[in-house]
Order: C-alpha cells, then structure tokens, then sequence
C-alpha cells in the first residue's frame, strides 16, 4: 500500500495509537476517506504495550483487536506503516504533505510464518518490551501487530543475516533492496495523534534511575505484569531476578515538577493504583505496595477504585515526595529517603522495587511540527480550530485512554467539516 | 441472484503443505463437503492465488468461497471478495501450530484439519451474502436534547458538519448552568485568569441558525423509532405537542448540584454567607460586572475572609453523600478564589482541600493562584458554625496535624458535585436520584426496555468501556456532557462534539442499513420467522440494546437499526426462528454436525470449543502464532459473541457424540468486558440451565463448561484445554456416539 | 530594632495573609513562600532534617496558618548548614536555603529568635569579624568563638580542641601574629561606609526602622 | 604572555597564611604549568559567605561582592572573576545573578559602593576554578603536563555542597557529579566512581556552632571512603577540606574510631602529577599527611621528557 492516492477530501491522520485510529476509524465510518500514517511498523501505539487498563483491569489488546478488525472492514481507510511527515504545505481543505517511508524489507508476500525470525542470528533491543529484552532481527513486533507482517532490521541489511532472513523466506516477501521512499500527497485535513512519551526517568537524578538497577518505570512495570512480557508476566527484580514482592510507587516522577514538567500527567496516580493490584494479583496477602505521592488525582468514578484499593490491606500511601533513593551496596535494594508530610514523619524504607510513575511527555514537541499548529509551552498541541490541523489525544494534553478517545472522536468531526467544505468547492 | 456456486481452496503455504495431506483435504472437501470446485495452492494469499480465486469467481460464477488456509484473523486484505460469501477453515493458526511435528501428531493433527475443512464446507452451504436491512434510514437530522454548553456546541458542531438540528430545552432560556457562570476555567496558557464562558456566542450562533430549529420550555413527550427514522413527540409550554423525524439524538441533559441542604453540618441553610459554588457565581454575577466587590449576602458586609470547602457531600464513604469526585470542583474554587483576587488582593481566600485535583495543565492555574496569594490547606473540615454575619471553620490540618480553625469567614463556599440529569433508571423506575428526587423521563422512549439511556455507575449514563467511550446500549442515541460523567465546560465541549460525530455516524450507517459499533458496515442483520414464534419474549427482553419491541400479540418487533448484530436474540430463541442470512442456528449447526465424530473405542473425544470471536478466538490465534500446543481433540468454532450461542447447539453436539462443550466467552459481573455488554453473562446463566437437560440425557454435567477467557490469555487457554481433556477423560467419552 | 509597626498583629488571623504578607516584604526571598505546595522533598533532603522541629515545607505551612511567634522564636531555621539539597530537588523552585536564612535573620533582627542560639551567635560574630577589617580573621574568629561563654568556658573548649589548633599551627595554616595584625582590606574606612549605607537602603525597603 | 588571564579571588581561607594557605600554593604550582596567569583582585575583600546571614542584610552581602567585582572591572578590566572557595564563588555569583536580574537592587547596590567611590557595570563574570580546568583547559589539556601519573592511589572525589549546588558545574548532575572522578583518572589515578557521599554536606557551616551534629556528617564521608579503600579523599572546597580533615582526630576522641583519612585539592592532585615538589603542592599544609602522594612527589622525574616538564616546579614561591 505504499501508492496512497489522496485528494483534498482526505483526512490525513498522523499516528496510529489508540487515538489516530479511533480519528481515522471514526471519520471512515462517517464515509469519509482517510489517510492513516504510522512511524513505527505497526498500528496499536503505547497502549498495545500496557498489560490492563484501569479502572476495569481490562486488557488494552481487547479494544485494539476491534479497532484492527474494523480497520480491515473499511474501504475507506488506508495505513501506512513506518511513514513519517516530512513537510505540509498549503492551508485549510488543500494541504500538501511530503511523507517518507522507511523500508520494512518485507513485502506484502509476507504471511508472518515466522521462517526468517527463526533464521537469523542477530539480536536487537526490543523497543515492545521497553529494551528489557532482546528481539531477532527478524521480528513481528507484537502478537497484536497489524499489517501482520514482519520487519527486518536496518542494522542486518547487507549482512549475511540479511541474505540468511531473504534464504528463509519461501514466499519472496523478503526484499532486501528496498529504499527510503518519499511520497507527496495531497489531502484537506490533518489529524495530530502523535502520542506521548514517557518523561526520561534517568532525567530525576536523585531517584537514580541511571544507577540502581532495582528501581524501574511504570512502563517497565506494565510488560514486566505482561504474560506477553519479557518475563512471561512474572514480576522480577533486574537486579537479580528475585520475586519483587516489596513495591514501591512514586508518584510525580518528572510531573509537576519545574524542574522537569511543569502539567500534572493525569494518568499516573490511577496507573499506579492499578499496579499495586498486579501486585496483589501475583502475590495476595503476601505483596506489599507502597504509595508515595502529593496528591491522588482519581477523578469522578475512578475514585470507587481509589477507595478499593484504600481499603486492600497490602497497599499504604504516604503523602510524600521522596527526596531521594539510596541503594543498599549488599542486596541492591533500593531505600526511599524522605517525610511524610502528613505530621512530618522522617523515614528511610527499604524495598525489593522502586517504580516511577514517570510523566507524560508529548512525543512531538511544538517545534518539530509544522509552524501551522499551535503548541503550548509544555509541547502540546491547541488544536487552532481556524486551520486544517486537529490535535487528538496525548498531542493535544495529558489524558487517559477514555479521554483520547473522547478527544480523537472530536477531532475527526472537526476535521471532516473541513474536508466536506472542500468537497463543496470541487462540487 | 443466480444460483450459488460452491468453491474451496486448500493453501499449502506456510508449512501446512509438509504437516497435513493436502490431497485428502481437498478430497474431503469435494466428496463430504460436495464442493464442486475444488483446488488446492502453494501459497494462496499471494498475488497469483488471489487472482485464481477472483478468476474463478468471475469466469466460473462461483458465489461462495471456502478457504482452508490461515485463521479468518490474517490475510483479510487478499481473501476480500465483495459480494462472494466466505469460510475459513483455520489450518495454521488452529491446527499446525497448536500441534507438534511428530510422527504420532501426525494422524490427530490430519483428522483435525479435515474436520475444519469439513466444518467450513458445511457453514458455506448454509451461508447467504447479505443483502442489507431494508428497512433504511429516512432522516439524517440530529436531535439535540438540552440546551447548555453540551447540546449548544452538538447543535453548532451538527450544523458545521452540514446536519439540521432539533434542540430540545426544557428552560425558558438556553445557557444551562454555564450561562448562570461569571466567568470559566481557562484551558489555554498562561492558565492564569478566569475567562469568558463564551455561552453567549454559542447561543447567538444556534438560534440565528435556521438548520436549526430550537424548543425552549419544552420537553420530549415521547420517542419512538431507530435510528435514521426516529420520532419525537415534543410537548411544548402551550401544551401542543410538535412532532419532528430525526436520524439520530445526543442527550445533552446535563447535572443538577448535590443539594447543599442535605450538608447542614457544613453549616448549609445556617447562614446566607454559607453557599455552593453556583451560589457564589450568582453573587459574581451582580457585582463583577458593575464592578463593585462581592458583599455578605446577610448584611451586604465587605468580605474580608472566604473559605473554599472542598469535596463537600463527595468522595464520601458513609454511604450518606456522592461517593466520587465531580473533578471540575477544585479547579472552580481556584477560578472563584481569583474573583476575590484578582479583584482586592488583601481578601484572605483559603481552599481546603484533602487532594488538590488539577490534572493536566491545570497544574499552571493552582500555580497561578498561588501567585495571586490564595491559601491552599490540606485539610478535613469538620464543622462550619454561623455566628453572626461570619462564620467559624473548624477543620483538622493534616500538614500541621493539629485541629484548627478560621475565625469570622465572610463568605462559606461549599464545593458540592455533580449529580446526573439521566431520567429514570430503567432497571428501577422507582429509584430516587442522589438528591433524594425521583427522576421524570427524559427521553420517554415506547422501548421495550424502558423510557430512558441506561445507566451505569452512581446514575450517570455512561459508557463502560474505556476504549470506546460513546458505546452506547441505545444504538443511535449518544449522550454527550455531564450526563456522562461529572466534567466541566472544556471537557463538555470535546465530549459533545464527539457524540455528534456518532450521531451523525448512526444516521448514515441507518441508510445504508448498515450495523453500527462495534460489528460497524455488517449488512447482517436478524431475520424471524413469525409463523414459528411462540411470544415467549425472551429475544425482547435479553436484547442488551433493546433493539426489539413487542407489539399488542407481544410477537417480537425488531427495529434493524437499533440492532448491533450480536446474535443474543438468536442464542435466546428456544424454538430457532431467529437468523442471520451468514450466521444462523444452522450455519453454526451444520459446522458441529460436519465433525467426524470416532467411535467410542477409539479413545479419541471430541471437544466442541464455541469461542468469542474477540477475545477468546483471536487469544487461541495468538497461541498458535507462539506455538502453544494444545489438544488435537477440540474443533473451534467462533461465535460472534457467547450470548448468540444458542442451547440447542450444545444438545445437538452432545446427542452427536461430542465429549464435552467449552464455552469461551469475556468476563461478566461489574467489570464485564464483553462488547455485548450482556452476552457471556446470559450464556452463563442459560448453561446453569442445562444441567438439568443433561441429567435426562444420562450425561455428567461436567460435559458442559463455560470459561471467563482473556484475549490476553494465551498461555492459559492450552492449559485449560489440557485441563479439560483431563476432565473428558476421567469420565470417560460420551454413551451418545454412534446413535446420531 | 523595626517592631513591624504596620502589620496588626493583635488581629492576626489564623490562615490570613496578614504574616504571610509580613514574611513577604520583610523577609528575603518571601515572596516565595506561598509558593509551596507541601510535598516535603525539602523536609527529606535536610542532612540536619532529623535534628530540628519543623521542616521547611511545614514552616511554609505555619506561615500561612499565621503562626507568627511560633515561627520566629523557632530554633529550625538556624540549622540550615546551606548545602542547597532542599533547593536543587525543589519541584516549585523555591530558593529554600535563601529564605530560612532570610527567617531567620529577620527572626533575630525582631529579637525574637533564640537567645542562645549557637548559629546565631557564630553567624553575628563572622559578619562582625568579617567586616571590621574587609576580610576574616581567622584565629580571632575561633577564638571569639571559644570565649563567646567567657573566659573559663573559652580557655576548656581551646583546650579540648588543642590537637586542632596546634596541628593547625604546625600545618602553617593558624597564623599566630593574626593576634596582633591579621589580613585586612586597605579601604576599610569605604568598606564600612558602604556597609552602613547598604544596612540603610535595606531598612528603608524592608520598612525596618533605621539600624 | 600567558596562555590565559583571570582575576583571582582566593577568599579569606585559601589567601597566603589562610586556613587554606596550602591550597593557594597549589592552585598557584598548577596554573603555572597550565600556564595560567592568575592576578589577585586587588584589595579585594570578604563574600561574606552564606554563614553571615543573621548579622548581614540581603543587601549588604550583595555589597560585599559587588565591591570585588568593581574592582575587578577596574583594575583587571574583561578577565572572568575566578574563585578557588566553594563558599566565595557561591556568593559572588548569587550576588552576580540577582543584580543582573534586578535593576533595583543593582541601582541601590551601586548607591552603596558609591561611598566606597565604586561603581559596578555589571560586565563581570564568575567562575570557579575547576569550571577553568574543565571548559577552558580541557581534560586532555589537563593530562597534557603529567609527568607523575598517580598510578596505584584510589581517590575518592567529594564535592561537597557548595561547588555542587545551587549552581553546580554546568552538565554534571546534582546528585552524582563525575568531574572529580574524570580528573583523577585524568592524573593516571584509580577513582572511587561508586563513593556515595561524594555530595554529603560535611556540615561545613555548622563545625563551630553544632560540632556533634557537622562531625557525623564528616565521620559519614570518610568512613564510606574507607569502605570503598580510598587512599585520599579531593576536593575542590576549601571549607570541606579543613572540616573533614581536622575534625577526624576530634571524631575519633568522641567515637573511639581510628580514622586517618588525608583530604586534598584537586590541584594538590595534578600539582603532584605535573612534578611539583612536596611543598610546591602544599602537601606540607596537612595535619594528616598524604603519604600515597608524598611518595610519589619525591620521586625523581624520569629524564626521557621534553624541555618543559624537566623545569622543577616551585622555585618561585
């Protein structure tokens, strides 16, 4: 699918998170054509890589596997994997877009039989797991993926890897000859779902992300909870693969914080609720979860889970912002220095894992999108209702996954007002 | 349509080839399947497969195609054939994968992929390319109900899309609360001041729109219809009643304010100077405007001290007030303390709050606030006590750890929540709301299944889903605001345009009579046969969407529209009369009867596997994709959701000599995870039922199980497969073979 | 010494601005105060933490309650050792070292902070050393020190503390003539000026009356 | 014409015959082979150091520094303010930071040194000497003149508080800063990266007023020194150098500890590494003497070397 014709009736959607494809999927079902472009090779976003969802402690790969299939029924859709924006020219209703498209080395033969995965040598960081494991260089990137369709790795072309993946292959779906292509296309109005990054924990220094292996972030946490995960859904130490049974939580990890994001991340208070419940999951009685944080932000109904896990006997909370994590030199584990403020209460705790509850960070910042779209100080983007270009989701401010929806569903209205006012001019 | 021909495909790609006899399949396929074209392929999903097929389809005329290849899941973009109907019959993912590359594998795993043949065979046969619900949508207009901030911006964004709105305001005037506001929240930078509502300009913008006509001091008397033909009855103040036809509706009803009163130990009704915080936005409103500063509503004194309580009658746990958190309150106290602020900065203001609730940016709006020198105190207040024209706030400091107090506050403001305007709760009509008022209908819908939208948690009509938050159980009929879910004007403003996009989405599937969310374009769509219906109404009543009516025979009436294709219908229907034209009792039966079932002495059961196409399908795919091997002994079936299974399959297969059943369906209970909403819980309750039709067949009713599965649970279902078998094998196959 | 004539502090209200107010125009850095929003990195981040009675976060928060004596006649701002922890972790960027120190002197300055404070008296006695001759005179810095409780008290601290002083004599890094004549700026006479003119700008923004 | 020029501000302690004497010779014996000039402010005067605060203004502390930056601007007009005192440095350039922020207070600051007959434009930078060594000199620039690397001495690198925070060294962090560490393998010594108290205050301010309270901080950072197996501890702080140095005698009174722990400069380090002589890099100016470095400063410097590093070091003092 790498020819997307387009015209300025379609929407361009950027990012195939939950939100770009719920603004693709719903634009398309209004009977609209969309463009969905994703940088990396599949659909599923950040939220495919979480393993339950609060409140319900349902699984995100639930809702994702409705969104794919209603990806394959529409006619109206097309996506393009490992596509970025380069360039978008034009105004509102008639926008010219410069993609780039980065080669898979796999074609559409592919039919995801796993022969050159298991052909190939070389390993690589594997960006699903958080780099908490290695992948082949030959790899479908998650059992979720979507196209289904494997990928080879830059770094094997031109290796005898390489020819090894292409040897494998009975179906001629391995083309190692593929090049960085550019595409010029033309569409009416641009959808942002460029998602979020989580904040770079190494950046909070005094929690020495970058120097105790036994304290991790709440990303991390998620695929290690994971049966899809890099232990197989047991929660284990980095240090030495031991049970972590003592957790700790800390919240505002880079959020509210001037010295590195100044918004409150909204997500983080009730992701952290949730874990403490993978904690109780895998161990009952015998997990232990601590909470240290400022204020919990569980708003309207998610405060029923806020009480429920007050009232689990294996979860405390601490109203503190720990001032800093020592690491025992014997054990590794990690020691919470700090006051609970709450009657000022000085304690030094000891715990078998820390997990930050790091922030939410835009992935494009203001300056790397065109100078059309309004981005505030922190890198979110204000949708400018008079242009072509909607934000949807966690480009457009920190939400959880209802919310990008809600956000997403919004934005593919704006955007198709745009587009039907095109198609009355060309009428 | 001409007659139908018959054509199957048996790929050999993907290793299939090596591990089954593709021959013998393909022979299964013409002389037990009667397929008359039969052909088998290298590598059938590749260019030049495809092309055989299409060939086949134009050139032959075939109209029905059966594809034993891959799982129904991969390679959808080449086995797509507009108007051809289509089975799969699963030999990768579902037998080659699952099973071990071994000598003694081989026969179980052959018989397995011939059964699956078989089973697709025989499902083509009873399959028919649907044509699309006839009875199709008229009317594309919206109907907005409710006049604030929420149904205004629907109505506007409606209009922007090229949609006529009917809106629908049960006040004299439009605005709802936001026009009764002094100024809003910001949700732009810098976040330091309050600002304009802008209701004004949405007001101006709906009623000089003539795409819209608006109904002030009026409200629905009846609606009735589906989607794209739905009629309103609306009774307005001379006590006529105007009926409009609309495709589709957004109720936009929005909140009423936790009564205050019921907080008297907040010191409420004690003291004029003790208010909620619309209360305070009143006295705004008189004075800001002309200036002047905010006086003490007992003797217009100057106010020198306010006090902010927050979370007053919510996040309560004694059962007495709201149990959650209204989520705009904190940020409106900061907005309400600026008032006093902005306007004198020497008015002491103080919020106390347990947890400051300002996510996202507005972080940078309490930081303003705190420039501005308003004192935030975590706190939990105790008692607010009139004296006089002040007031004392007796709280405890959770910082300082002592009780404490503030003497002589001029003005109390209560921060009180939301409570939903959402009608009558259908499942208790009776019911009282959070306010102690028993709630009128809004909406007054002639369904079966009552007058308003379904509620869910703490009366708010809500959807349950996190991924698709405007899932609702009325198809057609989206609720937008903080009849959803307690927000405030920024947030109302994204929900409501969202809701209009699913509204106008409703109305355009309606004409093309196609089904929405989540099965969205299927043309499927349930078919009955009166003649056979014996009014027992359980179709009416187990519909989670209420799609189906019952007229004065109480024969069932479906309303396709309002329908999402699951199926439920069918799986309740006793005696059958209920189908789609591509899944039915008998597509699904022919399927279970295709089966080869061996004798009783060749130790080889039968486990029939009725598997939720969304999650406990696509979590056995994956299986496969990680090579979990499971029982060469079950044939999986999916099933658009469990509740559409109905019980005469399970009888049929166990009088066919299956050993067991394995009904794999989603959680259900509080945190139900079925998009059906109702589906694996019916399914569970009708399989409580059937012990007893086991105990009259002589069989153990271990030979029925049903599993709360996980798409997640790909390790698991292989272990509960084996698991099962295990059971199987204790009791022994089943006495029942050999007599079908 | 300034009584802070303008603020009414018979009628000061608890959780009023009325101290905050004071602590803000009077006190260095102030105006930050209202700033805090009580996470207690600060309170965790103090090495001498465990060593005093309120944390930096809960003075804040006396502040605002409107604990005026409290604060000011309190002994936990004079064991700031001015390590700066508490203002590289501050998430709301408050220059925390600056305003103890800033209590603390306005505290001493009103004469309300502890008499027998040692940092007080250590602090007093370096600027007093430090500015007589524009730079400080060691020796007779420690030994003020010593005799701050007078002769008998001076001459058993000097004593236990010999090994020092004399390791420090053979180090060559206790100058003995110090006594006599220590390093000093030349422009003393300016330095004083300067400082006397710089004491009376500060009172005239500060709203002390004249030192 | 030396290769650089800076405005020296060595501050009270580290002036000749100060607490700190021995610092100055060696920041003197270093900049020498760097061949940086170093010209003392003249006249210069006291920061006042954050300890002055209950007898000193907001104002006056200013004052106090501006004067020295006047000067500096007049008698050394376009050289950077460069201090080798943790405490000095952090003064001055508060002192530089909130005058450039605030016009008043640099207007009422100026009215102050009018009487003095000073006047600060406000053009003078502040730096730290170890700032010098980093951004101008280099590391390479710095393991240019080692004639002596310090093979076999395991150092650990304390930082202490004030050169490390609020303002630190510009890209290393507040909590686990590695210049120390750098340099000392820059010298050819074995650094101590995982000492974890290389940023625990010594207490510093508080040795005289709550001795007790400052000497288990100290007992803190030389105990952990030893648990790593340092042989020195450095540091580029005057004021944690004499703390954690003289007080561990008292320490042991107190604790019955056996703690023996010399404390040295930085630029004692690389005085040594460059082939000074014992007394060149003020190694004679400690009650505990470090042994490890006196060895290798007596040895004789191996002739195989080019014109420069066979100058023995010193004589000019």
């Amino acid at each position: 699918m790498t020819h997307a014709v387009a015209t300025n009736q379609t929407i361009l959607v950027v990012g195939g998170g939950v939100s770009g494809m719920t603004a693709a999927l719903e634009a398309a079902e209004c009977g609209r054509q969309v463009l969905l472009v994703e940088k990396t090779p599949t659909l599923g976003g950040r939220t495919a890589l979480l393993y339950r969802y609060f409140p319900k402690l349902c699984h995100p790969t639930c809702g994702l596997e409705i969104n794919l299939r209603r990806v394959k029924a529409s006619r109206n859709l097309r996506v393009l994997t490992q596509a970025e924006v380069t360039r978008i020219t034009g105004a509102r209703g008639d926008y010219s877009v410069a993609l780039k498209l980065a080669p898979r080395y796999v074609n559409e033969n592919c039919t995801a039989c796993g022969a050159c995965g298991a052909a190939v040598e070389a390993t690589i960081d594997d960006p699903y797991n958080y780099n908490l494991s290695k992948m082949k260089a030959a790899y479908l990137p998650h059992a979720m993926a979507f196209p289904q369709r494997y990928v080879l790795d830059p770094s094997i072309i031109g290796t005898p890897d390489g020819e090894k993946a292409k040897a494998a292959c009975r179906y001629g779906a391995i083309d190692l000859g593929m090049k960085v292509e550019s595409l010029e296309i033309r569409v009416g109005a641009v959808i942002w779902a460029t998602g979020w990054r989580p904040y770079d924990a190494a950046k909070i220094q005094p929690y020495g992300y970058d120097r105790y292996p036994n304290v991790i972030t709440s990303l991390e946490f998620e695929r290690l909870a994971d049966p899809h995960g890099p232990t197989g859904g047991r929660i284990l130490r980095p240090s030495d693969g031991r049970e972590a049974k003592d957790i700790a939580f800390i919240q505002c990890a880079g959020s509210r914080d001037e010295n590195h994001l100044r918004h409150c991340s909204r997500i983080c208070c009730m992701a952290s609720l949730k874990q403490t419940q993978y904690v109780r999951e895998a161990y009952g009685e015998a997990g232990k979860s601590t909470v240290y944080y400022i204020d919990i932000r569980a708003i309207d109904r998610f405060e029923d889970f806020y009480s429920k896990v007050l009232a689990d006997q294996t979860v405390r909370f601490v109203k503190s912002k720990p001032a800093r994590i020592a690491e025992d030199a014997g054990t590794r584990d990690p020691v919470i220095h700090g006051v609970d403020t709450e009657g000022y209460h000085r304690y030094a705790t000891r715990h078998d894992l820390v997990v930050l509850a790091v922030g939410m960070e835009p992935s494009v910042n203001g300056a790397d999108v065109p100078h059309e779209i309004v981005a505030d100080s922190s890198g979110f983007i204000e949708s400018a209702a008079s242009g072509g270009f909607f934000a949807a989701g966690c480009a457009s401010n920190a939400l959880d996954v209802n919310r990008s929806v809600q956000s997403a569903t919004a934005s593919a209205l704006r955007a198709i007002q745009i587009v039907r006012k095109a198609d009355r001019v060309e009428a | 349509m001409a007659d139908p021909k018959y054509a199957a495909y048996v790929c050999k790609g993907c290793g299939i080839g090596e591990r089954i006899d593709a021959d013998q399949s393909a022979k299964i396929a013409e002389k037990e399947g009667k397929i008359a074209l039969v052909r088998q392929h290298e590598f059938l999903c590749n260019a030049e497969g495809v092309a055989l097929i299409r060939s086949d389809i134009e050139k032959e005329g075939v109209t029905h195609v059966a594809i034993a290849a891959c799982s129904r899941r991969a390679k959808t973009e080449a086995f797509e054939f507009p108007g051809v109907a289509l089975a799969r019959a699963n030999l990768r993912e579902g037998v080659i994968w699952v099973r071990p590359d071994t000598a003694e594998a081989r026969e179980t795993t052959q018989e397995m992929a011939d059964d699956y043949v078989r089973m697709a065979c025989a499902e083509l046969k009873k399959m028919k390319v649907p044509a699309g619900n006839p009875e199709t949508g008229r009317s594309k207009r919206i109907l907005v109900v409710g006049g604030g901030v929420s149904g205004l911006t629907a109505a506007v964004e409606a209009r922007n899309t090229g949609y006529e709105v009917v809106l629908v305001e049960k006040q004299a005037q439009l605005g709802g609360w936001a026009a009764k506001l002094w100024k809003r929240i910001p949700e732009r930078e810098p976040h330091a001041a309050p600002v304009d509502t802008g209701v004004q300009a949405l007001i101006d913008a709906v009623t000089q729109d003539a795409g819209i006509r608006v109904y002030t001091n009026a409200t629905l008397a009846q609606t009735s219809g589906a989607p794209g033909r739905f009629k309103a009855s609306i009774a307005v103040e001379s006590g006529s009643t105007a009926t409009e036809e609309v495709g589709a509706i957004v109720q936009a009803t929005g909140f009423s304010l936790y009564d205050m009163n019921r907080l008297p130990e907040l010191g409420a009704g004690k003291s004029p100077n003790v208010m909620d915080q619309a209360g305070l936005e009143s006295l705004a409103r008189k004075a800001a405007p002309k200036g002047l500063p905010i006086r003490r509503p007992s003797d217009g004194g100057e106010v020198k001290r306010v006090v902010f309580v927050q979370c007053a009658g919510q996040r309560d746990d004694t059962g007495k007030h709201l149990p959650y958190c209204s989520g705009y309150c904190c940020n409106t106290s900061i907005k309400q303390a600026m008032y006093f602020k902005d306007a004198n900065p020497a008015v002491d203001t103080v919020v106390i709050y347990t947890d400051l609730r300002v996510p996202g940016n507005g972080e940078d709006f309490y930081r303003s606030a705190q420039k501005k020198g308003v004192t935030f105190t975590k706190g939990s207040v105790t008692g607010v006590e009139a004296s006089g024209d002040t007031c004392r706030v007796s709280f405890r400091d959770l910082i300082l750890d002592e009780d404490a107090s503030i003497e002589a506050a001029d003005l109390v403001v209560l921060a009180t929540g939301q409570v939903a305007n959402a009608g009558v709760d259908i499942d208790n009509p009776q019911a009282t709301d959070a306010n102690g008022t028993k709630p009128i209908s809004i909406l007054n819908l002639d369904y079966r299944q009552g007058k308003d939208l379904p509620k869910l948690s703490h009366g708010f009509a809500d959807s349950h889903f996190i991924c698709f938050p405007y899932e609702t159980r009325r198809t057609g009929i989206y609720a937008a605001g903080p009849v959803r879910r307690p927000m405030d004007i920024a947030q109302a403003k994204e929900d409501a345009t969202g809701a209009v996009l699913k509204a106008i989405q409703a109305a355009e599937n309606a004409e093309l009579g196609r089904a929405a969310h989540p099965r969205s374009g299927d043309l499927s769509f349930p078919i009955v046969q009166l003649e056979g219906c014996t009014q027992c109404k359980r179709c009416t009543v187990e519909c989670p969407f209420g799609a189906i009516d019952e007229d004065e025979k109480t024969y069932p009436v479906f309303n396709e529209s309002r329908c999402r294709r699951c199926g439920t219908c069918m799986g309740a229907c006793p005696v059958r009369v209920i189908s789609f034209e591509n899944y039915s009792v008998d597509s699904v039966g022919a399927q279970i009867k295709a089966v080869d079932i061996p004798d009783e002495f060749s130790e080889k059961p039968r486990i029939l596997v009725l598997a939720c196409e969304n999650d406990a399908y696509p979590a056995l795919d994956m299986a496969g994709m990680q090579r979990n091997h499971y029982s060469a002994f079950v044939r999986v079936i999916p099933v658009r959701c469990l509740g559409s299974v109905n019980t005469s399959w399970i009888i049929d297969a166990l009088n066919g000599g299956y050993d067991g059943v394995m009904m794999m369906g989603c959680k259900h209970g509080d945190d139900y995870q079925c998009h059906f909403v109702k589906g694996s819980e019916l399914a569970n309750s009708r399989m409580s039922k059937i012990s007893e039709t086991l105990k009259t067949m002589a069989l153990e009713t271990e030979r029925v199980a049903t599993y709360e599965v996980a798409i997640t649970d790909i390790k698991r279902l292989p272990v509960l497969i084996g698991d099962y078998a295990k059971v199987i094998e204790k009791i022994g196959l089943s006495p029942m073979k050999g007599f079908a | 010494m300034g009584a802070p004539g303008e603020f009414n502090l018979a009628a000061l209200a608890r959780y009023g601005n009325d101290f905050l107010a004071e602590v803000e125009e009077r006190v260095e850095e102030g105006e930050w105060v209202k700033m805090c929003m009580q996470c207690g990195v600060c309170a965790g981040s103090c090495p001498f933490g465990p060593d005093w009675e309120h944390s930096p976060q809960k003075i804040f928060m006396m502040i605002r309650a409107g604990k005026r004596d409290e604060v000011l006649a309190s002994d936990s701002m004079w064991m700031c050792t001015s390590c700066y922890n508490c203002v590289v972790r501050c998430p709301r960027k408050l220059p925390i070292t600056q305003i103890m120190h800033g209590l603390a002197a306005y505290a001493h300055r009103l004469g309300l902070a502890p008499k027998m404070q040692p940092t007080r008296r250590w602090s007093l006695l370096f600027w007093d050393n430090c500015t007589k001759t524009g730079r400080v005179n060691e020796l007779k810095l420690t030994l003020g020190l010593y005799f701050m409780d007078g002769i008998v008290a001076g001459f058993k601290q000097a004593w236990t503390l010999r090994n020092i002083g004399l390791g420090m004599l053979l180090a060559k890094r206790l100058n003995p003539f110090e006594l006599i004549r220590g390093h000093e700026c030349k422009d003393k006479a300016g330095i004083h000026r300067m400082l006397k003119k710089a004491a009376e700008i500060e009172a005239r923004k500060r709203g002390f009356a004249k030192p | 014409m030396a290769k650089k020029e800076y405005a020296f501000y060595p501050g009270c302690s580290s002036q000749l015959r100060g607490s700190a004497s021995n610092y100055l010779t060696s920041v003197n014996t270093m900049c020498e082979t760097l061949d940086v000039k170093m010209t003392p402010i003249p006249d210069w005067n006291c920061c006042g150091a954050s300890i002055s605060y209950a007898g000193a203004g907001e104002l006056s502390r200013h004052v106090m520094n501006a004067r020295n930056f006047a000067l500096s601007e007049t008698h050394l007009p376009g050289q950077d303010v460069v201090a080798t005192c943790a405490a000095c440095w952090l003064g001055a350039k508060e002192t530089k930071q909130k005058l450039d922020a605030s016009s008043q207070l640099m207007a009422e600051t100026n009215e102050a040194l009018k009487e003095a007959g000073l006047q600060y434009q406000g053009r003078t930078e502040v730096r730290h000497m170890v700032e010098v060594l980093i951004e101008d000199i280099g590391y390479e620039g710095m393991a240019q003149p080692v004639v002596k690397p310090l093979e076999g001495v395991k150092i650990a690198g304390y930082v202490g508080c004030q050169t490390n925070r609020p303002f630190g060294i510009a890209g290393e962090s507040f909590e686990n800063p590695l210049y120390l560490d750098k340099l000392v393998e820059t010298l050819g010594a074995e650094p101590l990266t995982k000492y974890e108290q290389k940023v625990t205050c010594c207490g510093g301010a508080l040795a005289f007023s709550e001795p007790e309270k400052s000497q288990k901080q100290i007992k803190d950072i030389v105990e952990s020194a030893y648990d790593h197996g340092a042989d020195v501890i450095v540091t580029p702080c005057p004021l944690c150098q004499a703390n954690v140095e003289i007080y561990q005698s008292e320490i042991n009174r107190r604790h019955g500890t056996k703690l023996d722990m010399p404390v040295v400069y930085y630029s004692q380090l690389m005085a040594v590494a460059y082939g000074a002589t014992p007394k060149a890099a003020g190694l004679d100016g400690h009650i505990i003497k470090p042994k490890k470095l006196q060895e290798i400063a007596v040895k004789v410097v191996p002739v195989d070397l080019d014109q420069r590093t066979r100058r023995p070091r010193g004589e000019n003092h």
